[in-house]
């Protein structure tokens, strides 16, 4: 029985790489249908496959096993291997899901493109990765993993590499990831250097030992080693997840295919860290000074981004910015030790924000390639099933009952509220707060897309039709989830201790469990309602509701407004717009400068000082010298005479004086 | 004085003179003469050391054979000497201080002691039935036998040596290149140009 | 009787087989010596292979040992030995002659005969290097090693290659008649033995043994290149043929790296460990500092000199912090970076072949007319700038994590090539191959033919096994440095 | 009796003589050449009067090696003068500096 569970955990995987190479390497020869026939059917079988491991879990089994040793330094043997629990299986099921769903929209919305084995390719390698991450035993693999997804959204955000703009972007994402990963790398080195081991279950196991040990890092500091270690982690959190100040690659990353902007920059990839950190929940616990700084750091994001989501006009990167503003939410949620709130919100907002991109999508194709918001309007006449699938989606995201988005966000909400950690008042204020932003950027979004008069030019006005079926279908499939599945999943994932062996939670930070506390006894559809109930009467509530009101205020009932506003606030204005002038100081400072230090370096330190002076220069010193000696060689047979005659004479001279 | 004395200082007199307007003569021809001289005094010298076979080598193959060669290629050369021996005056001084330093400390060198008369005496002479010639014989063709070899090879080189240096073949003469011949390719020969017929006017 | 002399058949089978290719004449029959030389570099290859599944890597011993007396009088004997460390480099130098042999197939149309004989040549060379257990034996390969470069640059170059190889010969030069000196020094000391073995046993002071190591270090370094003396590498690279290129960065450079093994630190090993500091500084220079000139170039080939520099940087850095983990790591990162590199100067030839320009300024959007080479020369970029799952990775995980042990600055300094080695390698990649058709002459491009297909393929399958399944690797040189690190450990005072 | 410090000095003079006379004719090279004949003798006098007084043939030997090896030379070295005089016009030493530094 447990063999046959390991060739399930191996086929998950491995059926996603094998469909990608297929594609990727015989793309032209299997043509377009075989290409997507492959991939489409290789993630529905992991799909499936997750679906049967996600009730095998919940039936109480898990495994933790090595696959292969990768190999064997200094006799510790690095292994690839594979943990399936509950956090696990989760994550599995919402990456395959979202996968499949991308994979029936792509069919769709690539039809035309000229890359379309290459696309399809390229996310069933995202879908290996992804589940490679999820599924990793061991630090090493989550590394793996880790930079391999970022590799395969590298690749799809320059996707359509003739654009200047994409290949800027994918180059800028992989950068400031990669700064994010240097983090990782050196905690996984301290993980390492401290516990001797990469393993999850033996580093989490031996944490209460390690907890007096100390590390200087600047001379005189003494740190204590766990908090290092999770700093360090976090920072590759931060690259992956997007977290201020390494939040800049996401908007960028717009400027890949819509279908990618749902599954890997808002539904997967971006939420790694999320689990990363839910995962090392062992040694995060142990760090107050780290789960602040990830609760301050959370908060200040999921605010300030979402207020830059309120003067977009790109109907892509608003809901990019509001997907940074979410991810926000859920650092937020992990750093006030709601780790499985936030788990919770990551499934949910999985769903409702791939639903949001991919009907964003639908817009764009059936805009003609068109991103711009001010051009659109009236569109819910010509797009039905879109629109309906888009409200439902900015329903979830705005957080109104009893639209998943409501439950995990206002757990995460209530989870902050609980905490008693440094910044968690501060936290509490910015994610209150981001709620009214949320909600009205959400429905600024629908407003201006669907409602209003059509501002289109008259060719795409006449051309305006519904998207085809395989692109309808995945919004209709994730709508579904987007409604229901924070209701349905609240009470059984979050206060049942259904994560209890997988993340772990010290009794002190237990704010789940103060929540949980209100309903204690109460069977599932009571605790539902009772929470529904409970968070009507709640702020939250009210802030979102304001927010739609707000925004129908704004764009429908009186559209003279926003300009007015904005007139009046010009600065604040011209902040938003350059998105607090962040890109232009990393593209200034960091790019253009080491550019430019390379530059100087390049000609004053290795070509000037090194083989000018050093290397030129001894060279030119023999040269001289030999300038000086030069007139010697006369080149005359008799003057080398006279020079023998003479040192013969020299050398009798001092033989006779010796003797 | 006895006669072997007499002798020498004779005929160390006339080398030294001898040897001096080598040096100084202004005819490259005379030049030779006296040189010619030098080498002969100098190989009765050598008879007197009792090394007959080399004062006769001395006097076939230098004064026999290379100064004859030294004749021929001054007469064959036409040099302007005048200009040859400008500054002769101007090295005068300098060629004599040099000279002169080097005389003197081999001079005080060989009078220091060790090579006197009473330090070093003249041997016996040799018995009758002697050979300097058979002596030297013997030991060229045992001991010295690698040697003697390199030696032939040494001379053989120096004629083909001085024959290719100063043989001058006419630049004109057509020759075959066997090398180039053996090389040739098909397409260096043959090209095979195809192009449309074209209509004549 | 071959069972005997496995490493002599290694060294001498390919010199003698490049004789073989000269013999075969002038470039009229320059099939004959194309098929020659493959078939010569594959046996070689083909030589090798007994050596590893012969090889008992349960010790750190020497093996495969063959001694002869070479001159007596000044007791030097032509003694060969391999370790787990020289075994993997061997190996590495048989696989990149092939790979050199065949991707210079189409491309050298001159002299072809003496150009695949200087290759072969120097390969019995190499191997000669890194098998020789007498000093003088290896000084003599070590020199002679440097006559078919030089030759290869040299002749088959570019338009600035005298000065390259002048600069490259004189380089090279420098350092090693200082090693000259010192080892003769040693065998003065060790009781006239040139035999490494005896020299690892001379007690010496540690004045003495500063003087030797600075000695040893100035060949090495200038081999490696470390920084400061590295300028040579990426004028000799930049004229150097693509073959010439990949030999000089897949197997030339580790020679540098392989004397620190042989003979710095078993050798001088308390001036190792006082002199380390230094060692380590220079190393991080070398990664920091170099990553940012590679930064600045516009030259492709100089751009992957650089980077080769700031690679072999983590080579030296693992080396001397002494711990296993980064030792190893060290070792593996110099097998991985000769397939990386090698493939990446390949790549570069290959686009050189086809436009005669290695200016990335001449480029742009090479993928639209050449999809398959931007598939191979990404995942070789990617290698390059350190992928998990590519070999690229495993050396330098394995020394940060063995750095971090020592001290974390150095790990975290190190570290910065995940940004900085990323940052060139994607820069040009992204100026070479993305983007719309730049000029007349990219879109005339063709796409890598079936030749270049198979070896650029060979390279990718040896870094993605390497990557994703080191342990092999490690396994063959674990006793092997555990050895070399008892030997360093010993205090010779 | 002659003593052999007398042979030795007659060579002596030789030699003087022959190094004056090569800075003196610095210009004609036939006579240079002469004047390095005029030293191997000076050399070979010395050498057989070395052979007579220590009754070694060793030194013999070696002169009629000299003599060969100065028949040699003055042949090679005469035959570059006729290949020098054919190209250049001249055998003055002072038009040939294609070694100057």
């Amino acid at each position: 029985m447990m063999d046959d569970m390991k060739l399930v955990y191996l086929a998950i995987p491995l059926v996603c790489l094998f469909a990608a190479l297929v594609a990727g390497v015989f793309g032209r020869q299997i043509g377009r249908v075989g290409a997507h026939s492959i991939t489409v059917a290789g993630v529905a079988i992991a799909f499936v496959l997750s679906l049967y491991v996600y009730l095998d879990v919940l039936a109480g089994n898990t495994f933790n096993g090595t696959v292969y040793v990768w190999g064997i330094s200094d006799n510790f043997p690095f292994e690839v291997g594979f943990l399936i629990d509950s956090l696990t299986a989760t994550m599995m099921v919402i990456v395959t899901f979202v996968s499949l769903m991308v994979h029936i929209y792509t069919i769709g919305y690539m039809h035309d493109d000229p890359g379309y084995q290459r696309f399809f390719s390229y996310i069933s390698l995202f879908t290996f990765a992804m589940l490679m991450l999820v599924m990793s035993n061991n630090f090493l693999q989550l590394f793996f993993g880790w930079e391999l997804v970022g590799l395969v959204s590298y690749l799809l955000i320059g996707f359509w590499y003739t654009r200047d703009t994409a290949i800027y972007a994918n180059m800028k994402a992989f950068l400031v990831n990669r700064v994010g990963d240097l983090g990782f790398l050196i905690g996984i080195a301290a993980i390492y250097a401290t516990f001797g081991t990469l393993d999850y279950n033996a580093v989490f196991a031996s944490v209460p030992e390690v907890l007096g040990q100390t590390i200087e890092i600047l001379p005189g500091s003494e740190w204590s080693i766990i908090s290092f270690i999770c700093i360090m982690l976090f920072i590759g959190a931060m690259g992956k997840s997007a977290q201020v100040p390494l939040h800049v690659w996401l908007p960028d990353s717009m400027e890949g295919p819509t279908p990618i902007s749902a599954l890997i920059h808002a539904a997967t990839m971006v939420t790694a860290g999320i689990f990363m950190v839910a995962r090392t929940s062992p040694l995060f616990e142990f760090s107050e000074t780290a789960l602040s700084l990830v609760m301050i750091i959370g908060a200040i994001t999921a605010f300030f981004m979402a207020l830059l989501g309120l003067v977009q006009n790109d109907i892509k990167r608003v809901v990019a910015y509001s997907t940074l503003s979410q991810l926000g939410y859920m650092t937020v949620g992990l750093g006030a030790s709601g780790y499985a709130a936030s788990i919770f919100h990551l499934g949910t907002h999985a769903f409702f924000k791939a639903l949001l991109f991919l009907a964003a999508g639908s817009v764009i194709i059936a805009m003609h390639h068109e991103q711009d918001m001010r051009k659109m309007g009236g569109l819910r006449k010509f797009l039905p099933w879109t629109y309906i699938t888009a409200v439902i989606g900015s329903l979830a995201l705005a957080g109104i009952p009893p639209f998943s988005g409501f439950f995990s966000k206002d757990l995460i909400i209530e989870s902050v509220h609980h905490s008693e950690l440094f910044g968690s008042g501060f936290a509490y204020a910015a994610v209150l707060s981001g709620v009214g932003l949320t909600a009205f950027y959400s429905f600024r979004l629908v407003f201006m897309t669907f409602h209003g008069r059509p501002r289109m030019d008259q060719h795409t006005l006449q051309h305006l039709k519904e998207s085809p079926t395989v692109v309808i279908l995945p919004l209709i499939l994730l709508a579904i989830p987007s409604m229901f599945a924070g209701a349905l999943f609240m009470n059984p994932m979050v206060f049942s201790d259904f994560f209890s062996g997988a993340i772990f939670v010290l009794p002190q930070h237990d704010v789940i469990g103060a929540i949980a506390e209100d309903y204690q006894g109460k069977s599932g559809m009571a605790v539902v309602f009772g929470f529904m109930l409970h968070g009507i009467l709640q702020p939250p509530f009210w802030l979102a509701a304001g927010g739609v009101v707000l925004a129908w205020l704004f764009y429908i009932r009186m559209p003279e407004l926003p300009g007015k506003l904005v007139a009046s606030v010009k600065p604040l204005y011209t902040l938003l717009m350059n998105k607090y002038y962040i890109d232009d100081f990393n593209q200034k400072f960091f790019a253009d400068g080491t550019v430019a230090v390379g530059r100087l370096m390049s000609k004053y330190g290795d070509t000037i000082f090194i083989d000018g002076w050093l290397v030129n220069g001894t060279a030119k010193a023999v040269g001289y010298f030999s300038r000086v000696l030069k007139p010697l060689q006369s080149g005359l047979v008799n003057h080398f005479a006279f020079a023998m005659i003479i040192g013969l004479l020299v050398l009798m001279t001092w033989f006779i004086k010796v003797n | 004085m006895t006669f072997e004395q007499l002798a020498f200082y004779f005929l160390a007199s006339v080398a030294v003179i001898a040897a001096g307007l080598v040096i100084t003569v202004r005819n490259p021809v005379r030049a030779a003469m006296f040189l010619i001289l030098t080498f002969f005094t100098v190989a009765v010298i050598w008879l007197l050391l009792e090394a007959e076979f080399l004062a006769i080598v001395l006097v076939l193959v230098y004064v026999g054979a290379v100064m004859v060669l030294f004749l021929f290629v001054v007469m064959m050369l036409d040099v302007d000497v005048d200009q040859l021996r400008e500054g002769f005056a101007e090295y005068l001084p300098i060629g004599m201080t040099v000279a002169v330093i080097i005389l003197l400390q081999l001079v005080i060198i060989f009078t220091s002691g060790p090579f006197d008369i009473e330090q070093m005496p003249a041997p016996a002479a040799a018995a009758a039935d002697y050979g300097n010639t058979h002596q030297l014989g013997l030991l060229l063709y045992t001991y010295y036998v690698y040697p003697f070899e390199l030696a032939a090879a040494l001379l053989l080189l120096a004629i083909v040596a001085a024959i290719s240096l100063s043989l001058r073949g006419r630049l004109s003469s057509k020759r075959q290149n066997p090398d180039a011949q053996v090389r040739v390719h098909k397409d260096d020969r043959l090209r095979v140009v195809k192009m449309n017929a074209e209509k004549q006017d | 009787m071959f069972e005997a002399n496995q490493l002599s058949l290694a060294i001498w089978l390919p010199i003698i087989g490049g004789i073989a290719v000269l013999a075969t004449g002038n470039d009229q029959r320059a099939a004959l010596a194309r098929i020659v030389a493959l078939v010569v570099s594959i046996a070689t290859l083909l030589v090798t292979l007994p050596l590893y599944s012969g090889f008992d890597k349960a010790t750190g011993d020497m093996q495969f040992l063959e001694h002869y007396q070479w001159i007596p009088a000044l007791n030097i004997n032509y003694s060969l030995a391999i370790d787990g460390i020289a075994l993997l480099l061997i190996m590495l130098t048989a696989f990149i002659t092939i790979i050199v042999v065949i991707s210079a197939w189409q491309v050298i149309q001159q002299k072809v005969a003496q150009y695949f004989a200087a290759f072969l040549i120097m390969e019995g060379l190499m191997i000669g290097v890194f098998s020789a257990t007498d000093a003088i034996l290896f000084y003599v390969f070590w020199e002679a090693m440097l006559i078919p470069m030089f030759l290869i640059i040299g002749i088959w170059g570019g338009p600035n290659r005298i000065y390259a190889t002048i600069k490259f010969f004189l380089y090279t030069l420098l350092g090693s008649l200082l090693m000259l000196v010192a080892l003769i020094y040693l065998y003065l000391k060790s009781g006239n033995s040139f035999a490494l073995a005896d020299m690892y046993a001379v007690k010496l002071s540690l004045t003495e043994q500063i003087w030797l190591f600075s000695a040893f270090f100035m060949a090495f370094a200038v081999k490696i290149p470390m920084f400061p003396v590295h300028t040579w590498l990426p004028d000799a690279h930049v004229e150097a043929p693509a073959g010439g290129s990949v030999v000089l960065a897949a197997i030339m450079l580790k020679m540098g790296a392989y004397g620190f093994i042989r003979f710095n630190l078993p050798i001088t090993p308390d001036a190792s460990h006082s002199l380390s500091g230094v060692i380590i500084a220079l190393s991080l220079i070398a990664i920091v500092y170099i990553s940012l000139v590679a930064l600045a170039q516009t030259d492709m080939k100089k751009l992957i000199a650089y980077s080769s520099i700031a690679h072999m940087g983590f080579v030296t850095l693992g080396l001397f912090v002494f711990n296993k983990m980064a030792v190893e790591g060290a070792i593996i990162q110099m097998i991985s970076h000769g397939f990386i590199s090698g493939a990446m100067f390949l790549c570069v030839g290959v686009l050189y072949d086809r436009m005669h320009t290695r200016s990335m300024d001449d480029y742009g959007g090479v993928a639209n007319t050449m999809p398959k080479f931007a598939a191979f020369m990404m995942f070789f970029a990617m290698a390059n700038a350190g992928l998990p799952g590519t070999s690229g990775f495993v050396g330098e995980f394995l020394v940060i994590l063995g750095v971090f042990q020592v001290n974390p600055w150095y790990a975290i300094i190190a570290g910065t090539t995940l940004v900085l080695g990323a940052a060139y390698t994607l820069w040009m990649y992204r100026r070479v191959i993305f983007g719309a058709v730049s000029n007349d002459n990219v879109k005339a491009l063709k796409d890598i033919n079936s030749r270049e297909i198979f070896f650029l393929l060979i390279l990718t399958l040896s870094v993605l096994i390497m990557g994703l399944w080191p342990a092999p690797f490690l396994e063959t040189i674990n006793a092997s440095v555990d050895k070399l690190l008892t030997l360093a450990a010993v205090t010779k005072l | 009796m002659i003593a052999l410090s007398d042979y030795l000095i007659l060579g002596a003079i030789l030699f003087a003589i022959s190094v004056a006379g090569i800075y003196l004719n610095r210009k004609n090279v036939i006579i240079l050449l002469m004047s390095i004949e005029l030293m191997l003798l000076a050399v070979n006098l010395n050498f057989i009067a070395f052979s007579h007084y220590l009754n070694d043939l060793a030194g013999q030997v070696f002169v009629f090696f000299i003599l060969t090896v100065a028949a040699a030379e003055s042949a090679i070295g005469l035959a570059i003068i006729i290949v020098l005089f054919r190209r250049r016009h001249t055998i003055n030493i002072e038009d040939l500096d294609t070694l100057k530094g």
